[in-house]
């Protein structure tokens, strides 16, 4: 039972976290937004019975993405431009 | 049993991620875009391969019972060590243009010298 | 069992293996001095060119060769596929010769080209790595390796697409490309999961042969329309044409010339899912995409014309004369599936289905060679002028004599006037086209001529007219890029001097492939 | 510009559709359908690879191919950064 | 440039990160894990250290070129199992190693784990363990290097 609403919760989080990284104006901030996304996706693989996937999720899409994304925002802007 | 709500929810990360692609016009924000279809998709490979109240593939200390399917689960491994590759590229071409343009808003491209 | 009987059997792996093994030692080899770094490259190309000739001999002869990858014990089940394996028939073949015959004449044009440039070492990894990549593309029988194949010919190419970093146009080229390309490829990857999801295989013949007119649901539309959207997407056909005249324009010519041979690999899937993923179903109306094609076709070959006539640019001039050449093989493929897909017309038709088939497929090698050339050219009058626009270009023909025939064979070829391949491509089209609709044939013969008037006026404007007092003590191309371009050329006029020879030894399997699907999705039964 | 837009949003809209027809329509969640290939290499993974894990069998042995076809993406993402980061002459 | 604090932290918890990693690539075949996965831990350890000492130290005792190399070496090694499989056991990538009675070639019956088993696995989990080590740290280490050679000028 626990696990059916594990289910249920974790990806509507992966949706709204992935969401927030969209919205947020601060790059920076939505980066992070991104890695929070990674880490839950890497946590619903865990679940979904894919501890391999879980391990290269949690180290590849939590700590290298975020680590590229943040050098690659260090050397440009850091805020949106107001459309 | 619980109706798809998996399913939905990778659909709704790949929708997303293409509406990111195609209204916002900072290169960074494209880039995240790609890499939340790129997660939806892989998230769609591994819910494909799973079965109710299984345990995963691997004998070593097993409890025994059904197991999820490997060969999603496999695929996944490769595609998200190929969004990692893709993104790096992406991200060293969006810090070229900044240093060609100063800015990252799409709409100001297509300027300067040739 | 001699040594080619083993290398015959082992040479699907081997294609692809060979330039994976040069890529991956180039960065070792390049420590030991310019000449021997590309002496190496030019072995491992031919290496890889005699193995692919090998193959076509076997292939050609009517068998269909599979490869299993790891195949000692349960290979191929009765009822299922478990292991990657690779199934070369004539169409498979007929593209990898294109790709082996483009790269060869790209790394030997790259000789003199690439001399003064920095990043060699990286410049011909990427290079093996853009034509292992277009191998497996070609060769694969499984799916989701054709994606993977299909993601390591995007990313190389868009590394060397912006190559010259310092210009800002080829940086945004590639930025482009790449987003295209991969949003594309994960589209190609969510419709290989749905098929997964609903048919448990990853195998294109076992796929093939599971989709049928019973089982076809909303499934199996979603996956179409998503790998054909993809694809289509990625070889540049209209709706989704932006990004190629930039990437083709603003690459450095030795790359824009695989470049083509990429996108025709991405066209090469189109056609395979088309005609053998789904060639169960063929009939079935939603499937029956012939008019699509024509028409998709059409559009694209004029926006390329009249592109191409407000362009500047030499480059990209010649990239929009490549799109326009692209509309030409859709067009006379998807006039093939149109006649094939209904079933009325096939019996009484079939024999102008067949010729619009062989139309379209002799013109994508004819498109390679020609386009390619062209490319090549531009590529030397800019290493001899340092000048791409064309209102800065003239009378360079007086200093450079051999390029300026080789423009002539190319402008001549891409038209489609005799004696050139073109025209004997063109003439198959045309001809099948106006049996399908006449005002269709009549629109495709007036671009063709319009496309003619484009290149003329190019060739009077840049090569011929007055000397420009810039362009007084300019010189001839290096030996190694005219050799290259002496290539293309030659095959250009032996293609077109014997027409009959070429379709019935390479276009004939190829068609014959795509039009019976049954024997590739029947490998089970005729052994493996 | 504004047109452009318009047909951005149509577009997206019908692929929005399709996707969530798509997913609705796939088998129930947990409930694939039989899958013969899988279960041959959850029963035969540690008898012919002999390997305890079978996604690593599959990564490794089954499908072989694929890694190294990901190893080279690997491979040529690395490259095509160093080439991108490289010193280049300016004209 | 980070503080004190931090650079004793990442000093310390870099050999726990680095053997975890390798752990995961020399069982790959056991447990969860495998070259992909220790390798993006040791490059994230590497990374670790990358960003609380700075990419001039680093640069100093790690070259990219060198990294090139290694992993070069990697794919290399990779390939070359592969070619092995066809050289003994007739086709490309073939487990030639496993059911004999070469290292690696014991074949698990039970749960338990034996690390004597998995054919050319580890080989395999090796050669690709090594490759993504560098070239994972390869890609981070250009660009954080181009990146403070542009604010520098």
């Amino acid at each position: 039972m626990i696990i059916e609403l594990l289910h249920i919760i974790i990806p509507i989080l992966i949706v709204a976290t992935s969401l927030v990284a969209v919205l947020l104006r601060d790059l920076m901030a939505s980066a992070i937004s991104l890695a929070a996304m990674s880490l839950l996706l890497s946590l619903e693989f865990y679940i979904l019975q894919a501890p391999d996937v879980a391990i290269a999720e949690a180290g590849v899409g939590a700590c290298l993405t975020t680590a590229i994304l943040v050098l690659a925002i260090k050397a440009t802007a850091r805020m949106e431009e107001e459309s | 049993m619980i109706a798809n709500i998996p399913f939905l929810a990778v659909m709704a990360m790949i929708i997303i991620g293409l509406a990111t692609v195609v209204f916002k016009r900072n290169l960074i924000k494209m880039v995240i875009g790609v890499s939340i279809i790129e997660s939806g998709v892989n998230l769609f490979l591994i819910t494909l391969g799973y079965r109710e109240h299984s345990v995963a593939p691997i004998y070593t200390a097993s409890p025994g019972g059904i197991m999820s399917y490997p060969v999603p689960q496999a695929l996944t491994l490769t595609s998200i060590v190929i969004g990692v590759a893709v993104l790096a590229l992406m991200l060293s071409l969006v810090i070229y243009i900044y240093r060609h343009y100063k800015t990252l808003d799409i709409r100001k491209l297509g300027g300067g010298e040739e | 069992m001699n040594i080619l009987d083993i290398l015959l059997q082992q040479s699907p792996a081997l294609i692809v293996a060979t330039p994976l093994l040069g890529a991956f030692l180039t960065p070792l080899i390049g420590k030991l001095g310019y000449n021997v770094r590309n002496i190496f490259i030019i072995i491992i190309l031919a290496v890889t060119a005699f193995l692919v000739f090998l193959l076509a001999s076997d292939v050609f002869s009517g068998n269909i060769h599979t490869y299993v990858f790891g195949g000692t014990t349960s290979t191929v089940l009765s009822n299922t596929v478990i292991r990657i394996l690779f199934e070369v028939d004539g169409l498979s073949i007929f593209m990898a010769i294109i790709t082996v015959i483009l790269s060869l004449a790209a790394v030997i044009y790259s000789w003199a080209f690439m001399r003064e440039e920095t990043g060699q070492d990286k410049y011909y990894t990427l290079l093996l790595l853009m034509t292992t990549g277009m191998f497996g593309m070609v060769l694969t029988g499984d799916l989701f390796n054709f994606f993977v194949f299909l993601e390591i010919t995007s990313i190389a190419s868009c590394a060397l697409i912006a190559f010259w970093t310092h210009k800002a146009k080829a940086v945004e080229a590639a930025f482009n490309y790449m987003v295209i390309s991969t949003i594309g490829a994960l589209f190609v990857l969510l419709s290989i999961a749905f098929l997964y999801g609903k048919y448990d295989a990853l195998n294109i013949a076992k796929l093939a042969s599971r989709i049928t007119p019973v089982s076809f649901s909303f499934i199996d539309k979603l996956s179409l329309i998503l790998l054909l959207a993809a694809l289509t997407m990625k070889a540049g056909i209209a709706p989704m044409h932006m990004w190629l005249p930039d990437a083709y324009g603003r690459a450095p010519a030795s790359i824009s010339i695989i470049l083509v041979g990429a996108t025709q690999a991405s066209l090469y899937g189109v056609f395979r899912i088309c005609f053998t993923l789904y060639g169960n179903v063929i009939q079935i109306p939603e499937v029956s995409l012939g008019w699509i094609m024509v028409i998709l076709g059409l559009i694209t070959m004029l926006i390329g014309v009249f592109m191409a006539m407000i362009q500047i640019d030499f480059k990209k001039l010649i990239a929009y004369g490549a799109l326009a050449e692209l509309g030409y093989m859709f067009l006379g493929v998807g006039t093939g599936l149109t006649i094939l897909s209904n079933p009325q017309l096939s019996l009484a038709s079939n024999s102008f289905a067949l010729q619009a088939m062989k139309g379209g497929i002799f013109h994508i090698i004819n498109d390679a060679l020609d386009v390619g050339l062209l490319f090549l050219v531009a590529g030397a009058v800019y290493y001899a002028t340092k000048e791409s626009s064309l209102n800065n270009l003239g009378g360079i023909a007086r200093n450079m004599k051999y390029t300026t025939v080789f423009f002539l064979i190319g402008l001549l070829a891409v038209s489609g006037i005799p004696p050139m391949n073109g025209f004997a491509s063109k003439l198959l089209i045309y001809e099948s086209v106006y049996q399908l609709n006449p005002i269709l044939a009549i629109i495709a013969i007036l671009a063709s001529i319009m496309l003619l008037a484009i290149m003329v006026k190019v060739f009077y404007s840049a090569f011929l007219g007055p000397k420009i007092d810039r362009f007084q003590d300019i010189r001839e191309a290096p030996k190694s890029m005219l050799i290259a371009m002496g290539i293309l050329a030659s095959l250009i006029i032996f293609f077109g001097l014997f027409p009959d020879l070429i379709v019935n030894t390479l276009v004939e399997p190829a068609v014959k492939a795509i039009t019976h699907p049954t024997s590739y999705i029947l490998w089970l039964t005729g052994g493996v | 510009m504004e047109g452009r837009m318009l047909v951005a949003a149509g577009s997206l809209t019908i692929v929005s559709i399709f996707l969530i027809f798509g997913a609705l329509l796939i088998h129930p969640f947990g409930v694939p359908n039989a899958y013969k290939m899988d279960q041959y290499i959850i029963d035969h993974t540690q008898n012919e690879s002999g390997a305890n894990n079978g996604v690593t069998a599959v990564v490794f042995d089954y499908r072989g191919f694929d890694t190294l076809g990901e190893a080279t993406v690997l491979f040529t993402a690395v490259a095509g950064v160093i080439l991108v980061f490289r010193r280049v002459k300016k004209e | 440039m980070m503080s004190k604090i931090v650079k004793t932290i990442a000093g310390i918890s870099f050999p726990f990160i680095t053997i975890y990693g390798l752990y995961v690539i020399a069982h790959g075949h056991l447990t969860p894990g495998g070259g992909f996965q220790g390798g993006a831990i040791v490059a994230s350890g590497l990374i670790l250290l990358l960003v609380a000492y700075g990419t001039d130290w680093i640069i100093e005792k790690i070259k990219e070129s060198h990294l090139s190399i290694l992993e070069s070496l990697g794919a290399l090694g990779f390939i070359g199992v592969a070619f092995l499989g066809l050289i003994f056991g007739g086709m490309f990538f073939t487990n030639f190693i496993a059911g004999t009675s070469m290292l690696f070639g014991g074949i698990p019956t039970s749960t338990a784990a034996n690390i004597n088993t998995g054919g050319t696995l580890p080989l395999m989990n090796f050669a690709v363990g090594l490759k993504v080590i560098a070239g994972l740290f390869a890609i981070v280490l250009v660009m954080a290097y181009a990146i403070s050679k542009e604010e520098g000028e």
